[in-house]
């Protein structure tokens, strides 16, 4: 049986072993540190380059006017969603286990949407232009289309980081008064004084802060559900074969879930390592992690294969030729390496001794995330590469080093904005460690426990 | 535009069903195309290019798919493993079809593209942002996007070529879509006459530049309102309704059939360009 | 229309009108700017000038040698378009693309802008003082006998001032010279129907059979043609007519017939005399020694020899011989072998059995001003002045309208044989491969600038004179138009004749003036005829019809077996005229390099075509580079298979591969005059331009080829896109 | 610190309610006057002096008399030189003022005068002086300079035009979007085109 959280660790240490985390970095963190700012300089060049020259240096064309920019956006907003279904799904559910591990995973939400965000800006042509998206009233008189899907996206995405860097801000007050009365001299301490507003544990803010908390929660679950299902009607509400399908909704939240889960899995692997959470971010917990991911695996097979199935059997012979063309085509490689990561290769998870595996489990996370991202690049591509119209197909047209150099830094911005949080703020929950171990000790003492009543 | 504004004509700012409310008044410009004329010389395309100031994007960004063929000749073969293309080619010239529903419209973000009161399918180019949302979802894939800055940077007009430019419409810089118009330009000329003589545009006042070269007279174009317009003659005669997606006579089992139909109708796009089919004599 | 030549030329300059210009940062800056552009106004103005208006000026297109009446769309000054002028009647207002392109011609960046002077390798700007000296001094220093002037097709006043040089010299040669011209059938023509270029009268036939003319493409007189072609698919009894092609490599002409007939090469008229044959056999009356000529041309061996198939042959008889009247058309193809004299009499006596002379084969009007009628070139032209450059007979060359060195080929020798003329002038609007071998330049006019009057050789009703006006002012000061150089030559020879005009134009205007009664304008003062026959584009002529005379002599008509296979080279070439390159002196306009070839959709590039069971054969696929050899030379090009070619012939399109002549010609493609082989029609003496035989191999490379059409080829996958039906279910006469 | 959370409650809702206030003013924001920067000419162009009121000196001419193209075309023009020269010929007394001196170079040169534009809208705006002018002056018979003076200000009190109206594509829809009389006598009322082609092609 593996070590779960202990119930006698003390408060203080809790708060010693977090606090830690936020220490001077060590030599290992600087180089990585370098190696994503590198990444974000190739990110940032290429984004010169397309935007001094135009956009027909990413080499997308006339009838694949999409490319990886979309997809990456697609998979950044899809792994945000994690977080909400962490924090806000599993807190109102009570799931306890949840606690240690949701503070990161929140953040790996904000980031992931201000990636996303960034990739609909370098996707556009005239990125100089981006304001005309936005309702305000302008002396054109003019208002963007509120019928456009995109946007809806922009809404969407604005709403929904707005509110999840709410939701990790309020839910870090209690702790950032915590790292305010640890430290004493510095920026620090000015940064974590403003920062925690004046906490000082009184019942009266606990009671406050409870229900603000419980509100966005409660707020952020439909919000999240909806991001993706805006994100997805991008393409369902459009007439392209292989888009043009009423399952997409639910089968982009479910892959949103699922690449988010994976992503966790691999921060959890790497924080616990480098961070030396073992004491926090334990065995079990993976464990639930883990069975939850193969869950929302299947899930996404089964929703993948309700796609297929109602494309085959419908009657629309263009999407049917598409899907053909996905799986027999030039993209043939990718859509398969696609079912294999994202259906075939979750089946492992399914077994105890891979559950908690940590070496298998870092590798497998990342390559459901591969598949994840495949997933997404076999929804735009294929289908621009074989449409409705014959006359333009093409299947040769393959990205150019300036969209792969973008797709590649846009990991190291996320990198680096996941390394300055782990190092500015505590990356567990400190309180609500403390909560769930006292919790813990509760119901030993209460043999028979009564659920409720603590 | 205030909030008031846009709550109260809500219905004016969205894009309706062709058959619903607004019918056409004045003019609902169409065209049709004779596709047993056509020969495919290309001319009608390079007059495109003459009229509306198409960057000649040269071999290696033709080679990428960047063409600006706001008209453009496809070629489809028929002869489905025989030896020969014994009954020679299918030529078709495809051109933005303004459909009354366009797939477009309504994806575009910022309204850079629009249905106008006239039935054209609207680009406005310094409204676009450039997401491409609307090539995306046409269909006929007959947006082009302006992918590098032609006019300044790939210097594609060389003095004193820019002289060329017809300065009746912008040239394009880079990051806008852009599209057949119909020759908006010349029909706003000939519209703005037209009032300022109390009256409406009469057939064959004004040509597109495609219809007006073309040797064989295989466009047609015009005033589907205007009863006595030929466009709208044809139309009718070819029992072809705008307002509908499913023509009827395409059901019925006649001896003689007519000639008239509209690519991928089923999408429910109600194009404004109909064609007549390809005619092949079988006694020979 | 024009009151003086002051305030036309005042409208002709360029001028920028605040908003008129084209706006080149379209989408840059969204606010309003106040005082940063200037808006420049005319010092002077006429009433009809009005900014952001465009005014229209008749002309004639200078493109090919159809001589479309053309209309340019000017605005502030700039020609902006060509339009096609609707009151001539060759066009009827509408253009071609090849035409429309002209206005990139004026435009054109690598335009010559002055004359120049040879000095080692490099041009050296001179003025036309010195370049006229210059070249009177030459003359003067050799025997009349010595010169030689090289020019395409003449016609009109240039022609006639261009006599009156040659005249002044005292004589010298004067050779006509094109490089895709139908010689052999207007010689075979001549003979048959006693003209050169009868009229075809498409409209009125109800089965057209064209062997190999590609007359909506490129073949005499496209733009009309087509527009004849409209009326004969729909007239107005509703009964639409039938063409079928007869050729070995589809041409777009091919493309559209109802039925095209892959022939093997060079049996044309061995069908013609099959078909008269089968026609006899049928029932059509067919005179005795007629019957008895083809009376060996059995279905079975017709089929065997051209491989068309027996079934079609006689459909096609069935066909002509129920409907009448019907027009059998020679073409490139037909002509383009060693008997393409007897290929096209054979056509012509098919044409002649039928009884469609006078009925679709018409006789033209004679024009009459002799002196100005067209001169039409052959390639015999140029074969002859080679021989005389080789033997050092030409001491002065002037080389006009022609690009003898890019349409020569190689085994004449031409750029040799140049080097041997001491002094070459070349006219010419760009740098082209002759224009670099002379000894001096001289800077033409655009058609847009230029003052000349033209006589088509295809005229479509009546005879008429063409007139080509300036549609803005010149571009470059230092471009002077062919009148203008002969006028300015002429100076020098007969000042006390020429000397009276400054200028071409002066002299034109005097010349129509002075001839007004004979141009249709008796009833007009000088002026008002002017002024009309400008804003016409031109004026009518009395013509006198020519009657059609002349006979095929079935007894004499000997047509050749067909082809002995060549081991060392199996495949026949056929050199492709395109209608947007033709011979390639249009190729340095960038529409025409982008607008897609009709049946391959290739751009930029050159090709070979071939049929998919040729490519087997040769382990080719879409793409290959390979290299076409003969016995004369070998090119490399892309690979482009498809079944529009007969499996014993591949195609290359001409026009491409120049070396030299500006950005957007130079290094695109590979020129295919260069290999042809010196085989010659056995009559005429002409170029047997189908006659090379080929061998084709694998260069080892491959390359995605640069074209419009997708993956999907010509597939419509299903999709109903473009749709044919067979024309019995249809009613075309309640069309409207 | 309370304090400041509630200090940016505070900020949120004034910063929430003011732009809804500014999103649904009735009055657009763009329609009052912007007087635009002073633009130096070749020479000082007195429109007070030709166009102005008698009673201050002007000789009230039509604005339409020198700006002739812009009832029958897109743009109104700036006159030829010939047009100023054709009555200042024959005007002795101002013959041997600077600017009259000055224009009088221009047309002895045969040189056009390098004017700058005032009203210099975007190039992709495509402003129709034609369908205004035939609209209000000929269908309305609205006063000339009334209706130039829509988008032109008041010119005649001016020397040197200046820009007085935004321009602005709000103020031009502002002005489409109400209902104009169809002509001078009918009840009947219209509004201008409201389609995007319109002006941006």
């Amino acid at each position: 049986m593996e070590k779960d959280i202990r119930e006698d660790i003390a408060w203080a240490q809790i708060n010693k072993d977090v606090l830690k985390s936020l220490e001077s970095p060590r030599r290992l963190y600087w180089v990585i540190l370098l190696i994503a700012l590198a990444m974000i300089g190739v990110a940032v060049g290429s984004e010169i380059y397309q935007y001094t020259t135009g956009m027909g240096v990413s080499n997308k064309n006339n009838s694949h006017v999409w490319s990886l920019y979309i997809a990456t956006f697609i998979f950044w907003i899809g792994m945000s969603h994690s977080g909400t279904l962490l924090s806000a799904i599993l807190h109102l559910m009570h799931a306890d286990w949840r606690k240690p591990i949701y503070r990161f995973a929140e953040a790996m939400t904000t980031f992931s949407l201000m990636t996303a965000g960034l990739f609909v800006m370098v996707h556009l042509g005239r990125l100089w232009q981006v304001y005309y998206v936005m309702p305000y009233p302008n002396e054109r008189w003019v208002w963007p289309n509120f019928q456009s899907p995109l946007v809806w996206d922009m809404f969407a995405i604005a709403t929904y980081l707005s509110s999840s860097v709410l939701f990790l801000y309020v839910g870090m007050i209690p702790d950032l008064a915590i790292c305010r009365d640890n430290i004493h001299a510095g920026w620090r301490k000015k940064l974590y004084t403003i920062m925690s507003l004046g906490w000082e544990g009184t019942d009266r803010q606990w009671r406050n802060f409870r229900i603000t908390y419980l509100t966005i929660a409660c707020f952020l679950i439909p919000l999240a559900v909806s991001v993706h299902s805006i994100v997805a009607s991008d393409f369902a509400m459009s007439n392209m074969p292989g888009w043009h399908v009423t399952s997409f909704p639910p089968y982009f939240v479910a892959g949103a879930l699922y690449s988010g889960c994976a992503a966790i899995i691999t921060l959890f692997i790497i924080l616990r390592y480098v961070f030396r959470f073992e004491e926090y971010m334990t065995l079990p917990i993976m464990k639930k992690l883990v069975r939850l991911t193969f869950a929302i695996a299947m899930v996404w097979t089964y929703l993948n294969l309700i796609e297929f199935a109602s494309v085959w059997y419908g009657h629309d012979q263009t999407a049917k030729d598409q899907l053909i063309f996905k799986a027999t085509g030039p993209y043939a490689p990718y859509f398969w390496a696609m079912i294999f990561f994202g259906s075939i290769l979750p089946l492992m998870l399914a077994f105890k001794r891979f559950q908690t595996h940590l070496p298998i489990l870092f590798v497998v996370s990342i390559l459901l995330n591969v598949g994840m991202w495949l997933e997404r690049w076999m929804i735009i591509s294929p289908s621009f590469a074989h449409g409705h119209y014959p006359w333009t197909w093409d299947h040769d047209q393959w990205p150019s080093l300036v969209q792969w150099g973008i797709v590649f830094g846009s990991f190291g911005w996320f990198t680096l904005l996941f390394m300055v949080f782990c190092k500015v703020f505590p990356s567990v929950s400190m309180y609500e460690v403390k909560e769930m171990v006292y919790h813990r000790t509760l119901a030993l003492k209460h043999k028979p426990a009564v659920k409720g009543d603590y | 535009m205030s909030i008031t504004n846009l709550l109260t004509n809500w219905s004016d700012f969205r894009q309706q069903h062709p058959s619903a409310a607004h019918p056409h008044r004045e003019y609902k410009w169409a065209m049709s195309i004779d596709l047993d004329s056509c020969t495919g010389c290309n001319a009608c395309s390079v007059a495109c290019y003459a009229e509306n100031n198409l960057p000649v994007v040269g071999k290696e960004k033709f080679a990428h798919g960047h063409s600006h063929h706001w008209m453009r000749i496809e070629r489809y073969w028929d002869n489905d493993g025989r030896e020969f293309a014994d009954q020679g080619a299918q030529f078709l010239p495809m051109l933005c079809q303004h459909c009354e529903s366009a797939p477009c419209e309504t994806v575009c973000p910022v309204g850079a593209t629009n249905h106008t009161a006239d039935g054209l399918n609207s680009q406005v180019y310094n409204r676009c942002v450039g997401s491409r949302y609307c090539n995306a979802n046409c269909p006929y894939k007959v947006r082009y996007f302006n992918w590098y800055n032609y006019p300044t940077t790939e210097n594609v007009w060389p003095e004193p070529m820019n002289q060329q430019l017809n300065p009746d419409l912008s040239v394009r810089s880079k990051g806008v879509m852009e599209k057949c118009t119909f020759c908006v330009q010349r029909l706003r000329a000939s519209m703005n006459d037209a009032r300022t003589q109390g009256r409406l545009v009469i057939d064959g006042e004004v040509q597109t530049a495609c219809q007006q070269v073309c040797p064989t007279g295989a466009i047609t174009f015009g005033n589907l309102v205007d009863p006595s317009a030929k466009v709208g003659k044809q139309w009718k005669q070819q029992q072809v309704d705008l307002n509908i997606d499913k023509q009827p006579k395409d059901a019925e089992e006649k001896a003689a059939k007519l000639r008239g139909y509209r690519i991928l109708e089923e999408l429910r796009t109600y194009p404004s360009v109909m064609y007549l089919e390809q005619l092949r004599e079988s006694a020979v | 229309m024009i009151e003086n030549s002051f305030n036309r030329r005042n409208f002709l300059k360029v001028l920028g009108w605040g908003g008129a210009t084209a706006a080149l940062s379209g989408c840059g800056n969204t606010s309003v700017e106040d005082g940063k552009e200037f808006v420049t106004s005319y010092v002077e103005t006429a009433d009809y000038i009005i900014p952001s208006i465009g005014t229209y000026f008749n002309s004639t297109c200078a493109q090919c040698d159809a001589g479309c009446g053309i209309m340019g769309r000017v605005r502030e000054g700039r020609v902006l378009k060509l339009e096609g002028n609707p009151k001539a009647s060759i066009n009827n207002g509408k253009m071609c693309g090849l035409g429309q392109a002209g206005v990139q011609a004026h435009y054109n960046p690598d335009r010559i802008r002055e004359p120049l002077l040879r000095n080692g390798d490099r041009g050296e700007a001179i003025t036309w003082e010195k370049a006229l000296g210059l070249i009177n001094e030459k003359v003067g220093g050799v025997n009349a006998e010595n010169i030689a002037f090289l020019t395409g097709v003449v016609s009109g006043h240039d022609k006639a001032l261009l006599k009156n040089y040659l005249d002044a010299l005292g004589s010298g040669h004067h050779y006509v010279y094109e490089a895709v011209a139908p010689s052999v059938i207007r010689a075979a023509n001549k003979k048959a129907y006693g003209v050169e270029m009868p009229r075809l009268r498409l409209d009125k036939a109800k089965v057209i059979v064209s062997f190999g003319a590609d007359f909506l493409g490129a073949w005499v007189s496209p733009v009309h043609f087509s527009q004849q072609y409209a009326r004969f698919r729909k007239p107005d009894s509703g009964e639409r007519g039938v063409l079928v092609q007869v050729e070995s490599k589809m041409t777009l002409t091919g493309a559209n017939a109802d039925r095209w007939l892959a022939i093997r090469p060079g049996t044309e008229g061995i069908l013609a005399l099959g078909l008269i044959n089968a026609l006899a056999a049928a029932g059509l009356s067919v005179p005795g020694d007629v019957a008895a000529a083809v009376g060996g041309y059995t279905s079975e061996r017709v089929s065997k020899d051209t491989g068309v198939s027996a079934e079609h042959i006689g459909k096609l008889a069935a066909l002509l011989k129920e409907r009448s009247p019907s027009l059998i058309i020679a073409g490139s193809a037909a002509e383009g072998y060693a008997h393409g004299s007897q290929n096209a009499a054979a056509i012509a006596l098919l044409n002649q059995i039928l009884g469609n002379v006078g009925q679709t084969v018409e006789a033209p009007s004679s024009t009459p001003f002799p002196q100005m009628a067209p001169t039409t070139g052959n390639r015999l032209a140029l074969q002859s002045l080679n021989d005389n450059m080789a033997q050092d007979k030409v001491k002065v060359l002037f080389s006009y309208g022609t690009n003898p060195v890019f349409t020569a080929p190689a085994t004449m020798k031409l750029k040799e044989n140049l080097k041997k003329v001491p002094f070459k002038v070349v006219f010419a609007h760009y740098m082209d491969e002759t224009a670099v071998e002379a000894d001096l330049v001289l800077p033409l006019n655009s058609a847009m600038e230029d003052w000349a009057t033209v006589i088509p050789e295809y005229v479509a009703e009546g005879a008429q004179l063409n007139i080509r006006q300036p549609l803005m002012e010149k571009l470059y000061p230092g471009t002077l138009g062919l009148g203008d150089i002969l006028l300015g030559l002429l100076k020098y020879r007969r000042p006390d004749e020429y000397n009276g005009f400054e200028d071409f134009y002066s002299y034109l205007r005097n010349a129509m003036v002075t001839n007004k009664d004979a141009l249709g304008g008796a009833s007009k003062d000088g002026d008002t005829f002017w002024e009309a026959a400008l804003s016409h584009g031109g004026v009518k002529m009395v013509g006198e019809p020519v009657n059609l005379s002349g006979n095929v002599s079935a007894t004499t008509l000997v047509v050749p077996a067909p082809f002995v296979e060549d081991a060392t080279y199996p495949l026949h070439l056929i050199p492709a005229v395109s209608a947007s390159m033709r011979d390639g002196r249009n190729a340095n306009e960038p529409w025409l390099q982008e607008s897609p070839d009709p049946l391959t959709t290739i751009v930029w590039d050159s090709w070979v075509e071939m049929h998919p069971k040729t490519a087997a054969k040769l382990g080719i696929v879409e793409g290959d580079i390979v290299e076409v050899a003969s016995k004369s030379g070998a090119m490399k090009a892309q690979a482009y298979v498809f079944t529009g070619i007969h499996p014993d012939v591949i195609s290359v399109p001409l026009g491409y591969g120049h070396d030299a002549m500006g950005r957007y010609a130079k290094g695109v493609g590979a020129n295919a005059f260069k290999i042809l082989d010196p085989v010659f029609d056995k009559e005429t003496g002409e170029l047997a331009m189908h006659e090379t035989r080929v061998k084709v191999t694998k260069a080892g490379k491959r390359v995605i080829i640069v074209k419009d059409e997708g993956p999907a080829g010509g597939n419509q996958m299903g999709r109903k896109i473009a749709v044919r039906l067979t024309s019995n279910k249809v009613n075309l006469s309640e069309e409207v | 610190m309370n304090y400041f959370l509630r200090l940016s409650v505070l900020l949120v809702g004034l910063v929430v309610s003011a732009g809804s206030y500014a999103a649904n003013t009735v009055q657009p924001l763009t329609t009052a006057d912007d007087l635009g920067p002073k633009v130096e000419q070749p020479f000082e162009f007195p429109h007070n002096r030709h166009a102005g009121n008698a009673d201050k000196g002007g000789m009230e001419i039509n604005c339409m008399y020198c700006h002739t193209y812009a009832r029958r075309s897109m743009v109104a023009g700036i006159p030829p030189v010939q047009k100023c020269i054709g009555c200042h010929q024959s005007i002795e007394s101002v013959r041997e003022t600077p600017r009259i001196k000055k224009l009088f170079e221009y047309w002895e040169a045969k040189k056009a005068i390098p004017w700058k534009k005032v009203h210099d809208l975007p190039e992709f705006v495509r402003f129709n002086h034609e369908r205004h002018i035939q609209r209000f002056v000929f269908a309305q018979n609205k006063p000339v300079q009334e209706a130039c003076g829509y988008c032109h200000g008041d010119v005649k009190t001016m020397t040197v035009a200046r820009r007085q109206k935004p321009l602005s594509m709000g103020w031009c829809v502002s002005c489409h979007q109400k209902d104009h009389p169809v002509d001078a006598t009918s009840t009947k009322t219209t509004h201008g085109p409201n389609d995007c082609w319109q002006c941006h092609k």
